[in-house]
Parts: C-alpha cells; sequence; structure tokens
C-alpha cells in the first residue's frame, strides 16, 4: 500500500466517522465540527490524489482546490455558528427539533 | 518511502482517526472544540507529510486558527447564556456547559 | 457515558451505522481504484506556468489558471460576512464599542506581536509569487494580529463606522472583480491579465484580498454576536 | 464593435449581478433597490441574447475565462439548455425583485436582502454557465450560502431553524459532491464537462464519484427522501426569497444532475441508477402532494407541492435510459417541467405571500373571500394551480403531455400512471385553496377590514404575470422546446 493510499484510505475513514457522527449527535456544535472534520477526510483524497505526480512536487491542482475548498469551509463555518449562537439565544438549546416549532400557529414566514 | 516516515504516516492517522472519534463522542463541549483545534494542527502535518506546505500554512491558520476561534466563540456563547452562575467563570469545567446547552428534555 | 445530551435513538444509531458501514465499503473500493499513473493537469500546469505570472505552480493556478474559481471563492466568503452580519444584525451590542479597558498584560503581549504579525503577513503575501504562501495565509495572519488587539482591548479605530467596515470586508472583492472586468476593456476576455501585466495585476489583486480577509475575519470574530467584555471573560484575559 | 460585446455576453450575465451585488451592499437599505432594480432588468436582455446566440449558432458555445483553454481554464457553455435556464432565472428574478421592492419595507432587519439577493442571482447564472465540476463546486456552496442566509433574514426563531436545518443539509450535499469531484479527477485527470464526457470509462472510481455526487445533489435538490428540510424552509422564508428556493434554486442542483447523467454520462453509467431516481421521483409525487392535502397553512400546502413537483423532474432518467433522448423526448419533458414550474411556483408563492401581507395569517380555512378581498392575487394562484395540476392550455399540460407520450412508447407505462395521478391529487390541494377562496368571507371579515391591507399594485401583477407566463408557456411553448435541444446535450462532444 503507497503513501497515497494510506492518506487516501484515511479520508475516507473520516468521512465515514463524520458522517455517522452528523447523524446522531443532536447539539449543533456537533453537527458543525462533524461537517468540518468530513470535508478535512475530502481535502485529504485530495492531496492524495496529487502525491501522484513528483516532478519534483505534487500535481498544483488538487492543491489549489483544497485552498479554494479550505476558505470556502470556514465561511460556512463561521456563517453556520453565527445561525447556531442565534438559535440559541432564541430557544434556549442548540438543537435542531426544539418542541413544537412547526405546528405554531403563528409560524408563517414573511 | 522509508520504513520510519511510513511508520510516522500511520502513527500520524492513527492518532487524526482517534481524534475524530474522540470529538464527535466528547459530551463536553468545549474538550471537543480543543480537541478540534488539536485535530487541525495534526492535519497541518499530514499536509506538511504530502507535500503540501502552501495547505499546511492554510489549514493552521485557518482551519485551526480561525476556525478554532470561533467555535470557542460560539461554545462560550452558549455556555454564558444557559449557566446559572455569572457568566465570567473561567473557562475552566464545561461540563455544566454541555449539561446546560443540550440538555433538552 | 452517561450524559445530559439526548442520545439519538437506538433505531437512528443503527441505520446510520448501517448507512456508514456501506458508505465505507464504497469509499474504499473507490479510492483503491484510483489509477496511481495519471498525471493529471499537472503537466499543463508546468508548460503554461512562465505564461502565469508568478513562478509558484498552486500560486498560478490560484489568481491565474483558474482565477475564475478563487472570484467566487472570494464571494462566498463576502457573502458569508453577510450572512453572518445579517444574523447577528438584531443585535445591538453588535456595534458596540470593542472594550474600554485593557488588560496589561494581554496589551503588552499584543503591542509587541502585532508588527510582527503584520510583517509575517507581508512575507507570506511576497512569498506566495515563488514559494508556499500568498493571501489566504498572509490575510489568515493579519486577522489573527486584529483579533488579538481586539482581545487586549485596544479600541476599534474612527474609520470602523458601519459604512467603513462594509469598505473594508467588500474591498478586496471589488478590487478583485474591477481588474476581472477591467482587463476585458484592453480587448481580453474575463480575467485575462495582459502577460507583460500578469504579476503586477497578480499581486495587486493579491494585496487587497490580503487586507480584505484580513478585515473579515476580524470582523467574523468580533463582529458575529459577543460583546468584547463576555469574549475577555471567557478567554480569562478580563481578570 | 457589436461583435466584440456579443462575445462577452455569458461573462455578462455573471458580471452583471456580481458586480451589482457588492454596490448593494455598500449603498445599504434604500440605495440597494434602486441598484438591483436596474442589474435584474439588464439581465433580461443579456438572456434573451444568449438564447438568441444559442440558437443561430445551433452548437455548444464557449467562453475561456482568462483566455486559459480548457482542461487548464475555466470555460462558460451557452447550449440550448443553459440559455433556457438564464432565461427563466432573469424572468423570475426581475418579477421577484419587483414584487420585493413593496414586500420589504424599509426594515432594519431586512438590510442586507439585496445584496444577498443579487449573490444569489450572480451565483445561479454561475452554476448554469459552468462548464467545469469543481467550479460547480464554488458555485453550489455560492448558492447555498446566499439562500440559506436569505431563509433567515427575518429572525425569527422557525425561520432560523428552518435555515440551519437546510444549511446542514447543504453543506452535508456539497461534501458529497465535493468527494465526487476528487474521484472523478482522480480516476480521469480533468475538470471540463465536455473532456470528461470524452473519455469517461466504465471505472469502478468514475461510478463511485457519479453515485456520491448524485447524492449530493439530491440532497441539495431535496428529492424524496432527502426532502426533509424542504417545507420548513421553503415555508417559513420570506415570500420572495420563498419563491425564488422553489423556482430557481432546487433546479439548480437538478440542472447539474441533467449535465452530468445527460450531457457527460448517461443514465446506463451507473447501472440501476436512472431507475431509483425514477423510483424516488415517482414516489415523491404521491408523497408531497398528500402531505400538501393534510397542510393547514398556505405556504406549507405550496411547499409540499414543491416537494411532489420536483419528483417530476427526476422521471426524466429512468425514461431516457430505457428510450435514449431521439426516440421519445423525455428529456425535453423534463427540462420543460422545470422552466414551466419555475414561473408557476414563484407565482403560487409570491401570492402566498400576498395572502399573508392581506390577512396577517395563511390558514387555509381562514381563506374565505380571498376572491373578493384580492381578486388579482386570486387569479395569480388559482392560473399557477392550472399549471400544477398539468391542465391545457398550461406549462405543465405540455410537459406532463411529453411525459406520457414518452413513458408509453418506450413501453414503461406505469410511469404515465404516475404523471396522471400526480396531476389529480395536485387537482386536490390547488381545489383546496381556490374552492374557499371564491366562497363567501367568513362572518368575522367585514367589508371594513377590505381596505385595511391594501397591496401595492406592483407586487400582485408580477405574481399574475409569472402565472400568466406559466400559462402562456403551453401555447407558445415551441420556440423553448427548439431552444433547449440546441447544442445537443446528449452528444457531449467536444467542439
Amino acid at each position: 500500500m503507497s503513501q497515497t493510499d494510506v492518506y487516501t484510505l484515511a479520508g475516507a475513514a473520516l468521512f465515514v466517522i463524520s458522517l455517522y457522527g452528523l447523524i446522531t449527535r443532536p447539539h449543533l456544535i456537533h453537527k458543525i465540527l462533524a461537517l468540518n472534520i468530513m470535508s478535512g477526510g475530502v481535502f485529504l483524497v485530495f492531496v492524495g490524489i496529487a502525491r501522484r505526480v513528483m516532478t519534483p512536487d505534487p500535481d498544483p491542482l488538487p492543491h489549489a482546490m483544497v485552498l479554494t475548498g479550505i476558505v470556502v469551509t470556514v465561511s460556512s463555518t463561521a456563517y453556520a455558528l453565527a445561525l447556531a449562537k442565534r438559535i440559541y439565544s432564541e430557544t434556549g438549546a442548540a438543537v435542531l427539533d426544539a418542541p413544537d416549532v412547526f405546528e405554531r400557529p403563528e409560524a408563517g414566514g414573511d | 518511502m522509508t520504513y520510519s516516515g511510513y511508520l510516522y504516516d500511520l502513527l500520524l492517522i492513527g492518532t487524526l482517526l482517534w481524534l475524530a472519534v474522540r470529538i464527535l463522542a466528547e459530551v463536553k463541549l468545549f474538550k471537543a472544540v480543543v480537541l478540534f483545534i488539536a485535530f487541525g494542527l495534526l492535519m497541518a502535518l499530514a499536509w506538511v507529510r504530502l507535500a503540501a506546505p502552501d495547505i499546511a500554512l492554510a489549514e493552521a491558520a485557518i482551519g485551526a486558527g480561525i476556525t478554532g476561534a470561533l467555535l470557542l466563540d460560539a461554545v462560550g456563547h452558549m455556555r454564558g447564556r444557559a449557566a446559572p452562575y455569572p457568566t465570567d467563570e473561567p473557562a475552566g469545567d464545561a461540563s455544566a456547559v454541555t449539561e446546560m446547552g443540550d440538555g433538552r428534555g | 457515558m452517561a450524559s445530559a445530551v439526548p442520545e439519538s435513538p437506538r433505531g437512528v444509531r443503527l441505520a446510520a451505522g448501517a448507512l456508514c458501514a456501506g458508505f465505507g465499503v464504497l469509499l474504499v473500493r473507490a479510492v483503491l481504484a484510483i489509477p496511481e499513473d495519471h498525471s493529471g493537469l499537472a503537466p499543463v500546469v508546468a508548460e503554461r506556468l512562465v505564461d502565469s505570472g508568478v513562478k509558484h505552480p498552486v500560486t498560478a493556478v490560484l489568481l491565474n489558471f483558474r482565477s475564475y474559481d478563487t472570484l467566487l471563492e472570494i464571494a462566498v466568503l463576502v457573502l458569508a460576512t453577510i450572512g453572518v452580519l445579517s444574523v447577528a444584525g438584531s443585535h445591538p451590542r453588535v456595534w458596540a464599542p470593542v472594550a474600554e479597558e485593557a488588560d496589561p498584560v494581554l496589551s503588552a503581549l499584543a503591542r509587541l506581536l502585532a508588527p510582527f504579525m503584520v510583517l509575517a503577513s507581508g512575507y507570506l503575501l511576497w512569498a506566495g509569487e515563488h514559494a508556499p504562501g500568498g493571501a489566504f495565509q498572509a490575510g489568515a495572519v493579519l486577522g489573527a494580529a486584529g483579533v488579538l488587539l481586539a482581545l487586549a482591548g485596544y479600541a476599534r479605530p474612527a474609520w470602523v463606522t458601519k459604512f467603513g467596515l462594509r469598505v473594508v470586508i467588500s474591498v478586496g472583492f471589488i478590487v478583485f472583480l474591477a481588474i476581472a472586468v477591467g482587463v476585458m476593456f484592453l480587448g481580453g476576455v474575463l480575467l485575462e491579465y495582459p502577460r507583460d501585466y500578469a504579476k503586477a495585476l497578480v499581486l495587486i489583486v493579491e494585496t487587497w484580498l490580503t487586507v480584505s480577509i484580513g478585515a473579515i475575519l476580524v470582523s467574523l470574530f468580533i463582529a458575529s454576536a459577543s460583546p468584547i467584555e463576555e469574549l475577555r471573560a471567557r478567554t480569562g484575559s478580563g481578570r | 464593435m457589436t461583435d466584440a460585446l456579443l462575445v462577452h455576453m455569458p461573462a455578462l450575465a455573471v458580471v452583471v449581478p456580481l458586480v451589482a451585488a457588492p454596490i448593494a451592499f455598500l449603498a445599504g437599505a434604500r440605495w440597494g433597490r434602486p441598484v438591483a432594480l436596474f442589474a435584474t432588468a439588464l439581465s433580461i436582455p443579456v438572456a434573451f441574447v444568449i438564447a438568441w446566440m444559442a440558437s443561430t449558432a445551433g452548437e455548444k458555445l464557449r467562453y475561456q475565462i482568462g483566455g486559459w483553454d480548457a482542461p487548464l481554464g475555466i470555460g462558460l457553455v451557452v447550449d440550448g439548455l443553459s440559455a433556457t435556464m438564464l432565461l427563466v432565472t432573469a424572468v423570475v428574478g426581475f418579477a421577484i425583485t419587483v414584487y420585493s421592492l413593496g414586500y420589504f419595507a424599509e426594515q432594519e432587519k431586512y438590510r442586507f436582502f439585496w445584496a444577498l439577493w443579487l449573490f444569489l442571482l450572480a451565483s445561479l447564472a454561475a452554476l448554469f454557465l459552468s462548464a467545469d465540476v469543481f467550479n460547480l463546486y464554488v458555485g453550489l456552496e455560492l448558492v447555498s450560502v446566499a439562500a440559506v442566509a436569505l431563509v433567515g433574514l427575518s429572525g425569527k426563531r422557525d425561520a432560523l431553524i428552518a435555515a440551519m436545518r437546510y444549511m446542514l443539509a447543504a453543506i452535508l450535499g456539497s461534501i458529497f459532491y465535493l468527494f465526487g469531484v476528487a474521484l472523478l479527477y482522480g480516476a480521469f485527470g480533468v475538470l471540463d464537462l465536455a473532456h470528461l464526457a470524452a473519455v469517461l470509462g466504465p471505472d469502478v472510481t468514475g461510478q463511485a464519484a457519479f453515485a456520491l455526487i448524485t447524492i449530493g445533489l439530491v440532497l441539495k435538490t431535496a428529492l424524496f427522501p432527502a426532502h426533509f428540510w424542504l417545507p420548513p424552509a421553503h415555508s417559513n422564508a420570506p415570500s420572495p426569497v420563498s419563491a425564488v428556493l422553489s423556482a430557481l434554486v432546487v433546479k439548480g442542483s437538478f440542472y447539474i444532475l441533467l449535465r452530468l447523467w445527460t450531457d457527460v454520462g448517461d443514465p446506463s453509467y451507473v447501472p440501476g441508477m436512472g431507475t431509483l431516481l425514477g423510483v424516488l421521483g415517482a414516489t415523491a409525487i404521491v408523497w408531497g402532494s398528500i402531505q400538501a392535502l393534510r397542510q393547514e397553512r398556505l405556504k406549507m400546502l405550496v411547499a409540499y407541492s414543491t416537494v411532489a413537483q420536483i419528483g417530476y423532474l427526476f422521471l426524466l432518467f429512468p425514461l431516457v435510459e430505457i428510450a435514449g433522448r431521439h426516440v421519445a423526448d423525455a428529456w425535453s419533458a423534463g427540462v420543460f417541467h422545470a422552466v414551466s414550474h419555475a414561473l408557476a411556483k414563484s407565482a403560487m408563492f409570491l401570492a402566498a405571500g400576498a395572502v399573508l401581507s392581506r390577512f396577517g395569517h395563511d390558514r387555509i380555512e381562514g381563506l374565505g373571500g380571498l376572491s373578493r378581498r384580492a381578486p388579482v392575487t386570486m387569479m395569480a394562484f388559482g392560473l399557477s394551480g392550472i399549471t400544477m395540476m398539468g391542465l391545457p392550455p398550461s406549462g405543465g399540460f405540455v410537459a406532463k403531455w411529453l411525459y406520457i407520450t414518452a413513458s408509453i412508447e418506450s413501453g414503461a407505462w406505469w410511469w404515465a400512471v404516475v404523471v396522471l395521478a400526480g396531476g389529480l391529487l395536485a387537482a386536490g390541494y390547488v381545489a383546496r385553496v381556490v374552492v374557499p377562496g371564491f366562497a363567501k368571507a367568513s362572518a368575522d371579515a367585514s367589508d371594513a377590514d377590505v381596505d385595511a391591507g391594501r397591496l401595492p399594485k406592483h407586487m400582485e401583477l408580477a405574481a399574475l404575470s409569472l402565472a400568466l407566463a406559466a400559462l402562456v408557456l403551453g401555447v407558445l411553448g415551441q420556440p423553448v422546446l427548439d431552444l433547449m435541444v440546441v447544442g445537443d446535450p446528449a452528444s457531449g462532444v467536444i467542439p
């Protein structure tokens, strides 16, 4: 098994582990952490793939894509965290199923 | 690739996977976030191993640094509001945080 | 592990476990089947690197060959920042001034470190032309310096009004976009840098991006929702 | 000079709203309005010129950004499909902008609406034009963040939670998509769609990539059973936002699926995938319609109707797999359905928003007398209902007719049964609103409060004109049907 394989497999494992965490952990912070680890797993796959070329440096294209991905991830994480904090302020808990959320009569959005 | 390099890779990956499991299983949010920052720094090491210094720099600065700071801020915000004690409690024990923060019955 | 966190029901956990196991098998097979001998686009990048205006291949891809990706990525960053402002917006304390009195130790440390961080940021920006580094790393370090100063209780500069903040948040994107569109008037297509000016244009874009990224990271941190007093209390520096 | 300008039209479609967005951000709430109006009005002629370029060229046109050729550089691709989607985006975008001028009074909490809105339109244009799988990822993220931020804009508790649920689903979808992109690059070494089409082979990694990308996009398109985030998000968002989410945003991820499965590869590339998507689509039609029948609130009903109507889009895949594109045109049926649903559903949500402003609530049982109190809105709702049901002469009728012909000609008649059953169920939920709407007002609604919340005319007219457009599409649909097949998305030949 090559070094590339080791890292891409690790990326796949991180992806699966955090997918399980994302589904089963109710707290929003946990869900956001899970999504961040998950993207980390995908980035490992990208950079593992870049390692196939070493002349003398790896393929720069996956590196550029991962750098873009990191910035995109931190952007959406920042927004998700701001949303989670606001939800906490409004409901007293940072979970998705606050009781009777969608049944309240005034729930019409506008 | 040398034998010791290979061993180093496996050790690094093993630690990353273990940390990922710990982060997601951790009940105390504050601890989970600290572990996540450690995870980000180890990821930076992995990028160095994979000859990706650009990504290592970005991961350390953005992945671990900025994301970590934002997460700490969010966890602190959630404790600050739910805790029955004043908000300027030192950040040591976070168990009360998660109990209050997650505790929807 | 007994906890106050409401665990998902057993059924959900079993289903999630089965789902993830299935994905695991699929992904391991897929990843192991990736051909080892494919060189991807690396040869093309190497061949065209001389035309890009920079010597570092990753920077060449990010700011010239695929600069459109980077332009949209900055748009995501600006957009997320607007999102954060809009979510936190109705909390009046968002725009409250930064802390009045400073913690002496942190203040001294920040005063010592901040100039070095700005210097390091400048170095990373310059290094990105031929070595690892670039606008994002430089911006992140600049942002960290700003966060440190804010934590240390340095008052918000006078130009950071609501409008001023909006300007620094978007200036990197606006300059990038202006150059992207501007080159069309020189007879090129969108984002087509004339070869002789490529180096200069990439540097201009990177410099303004650094400033904006730094400002965005600071404002994400400061303006998100927590008043600075709470922040300092939490990090234990406000005693 | 004119020629030089023409060449740049694809770039302009993205650049116009993209330049307007930061200007609106800097300008603030008041000056953001004319900026948005100007930019969305300008987008309409740009989209028409692009459509004209596509149909006169008769083949795929490319615009290589930065002057770098594919596979290194990123291209914008103009063909019938992208031109059609751009046209719909421009028309719906402008109508919603006009409506929003009245809808968003200069309230402090909506001060970022115009910037977010223009970013969303820019990212949709970028998505519909992009010829590069990684660039599509960035475009998808841009669409998602803008859409989620718009959902959460009101700051109400339910809207915030709905936005969060949407955000998590959207990010998860993006990560699946990105994993697929990594595998595609690993397997084939290119990112450009046309180049991918040329080198795509039966390959385990490639098939896994297609599967992952499909899962990610199905999540973002809210195909059953991944629809869980849609009803709360679409019903709790401000109504103009609900309209754009149902009309355009879910179509964005569907569009990428279409490119991938009928342009780059074909539905038989992963065995069973076409049928699976079709079965999920059929289930969505039935399940979404039944849920719509059970809702008590108008906006929830309309949102579940979207869940059902998304199902129709996915019937395309099994039918294309069985028959191929040229035997019986299920492909055109799907795209045409996407277009007519975009027009009709945005009209429906805008009408629902008008009802909310007019009545102060959107409980279906309390809508008595709607036809007298807001006749234009009532008409907009009713006309868009005709498209939902698929009655002639609407655009929905043409789409369903094409689907039914395709399924009977290819011997897979059961899809036709689903289409017909969906139409009947839609008639049921549309009638739930229209029938009490024409009934007498309930006793407590006196004539005195008829004038209480009169709506600005341009809001009602914006809804009505979209509904009329959906209807007229059935009569004058041939040019659109001719346009969308330009460039023959099935062939995937590098020009």
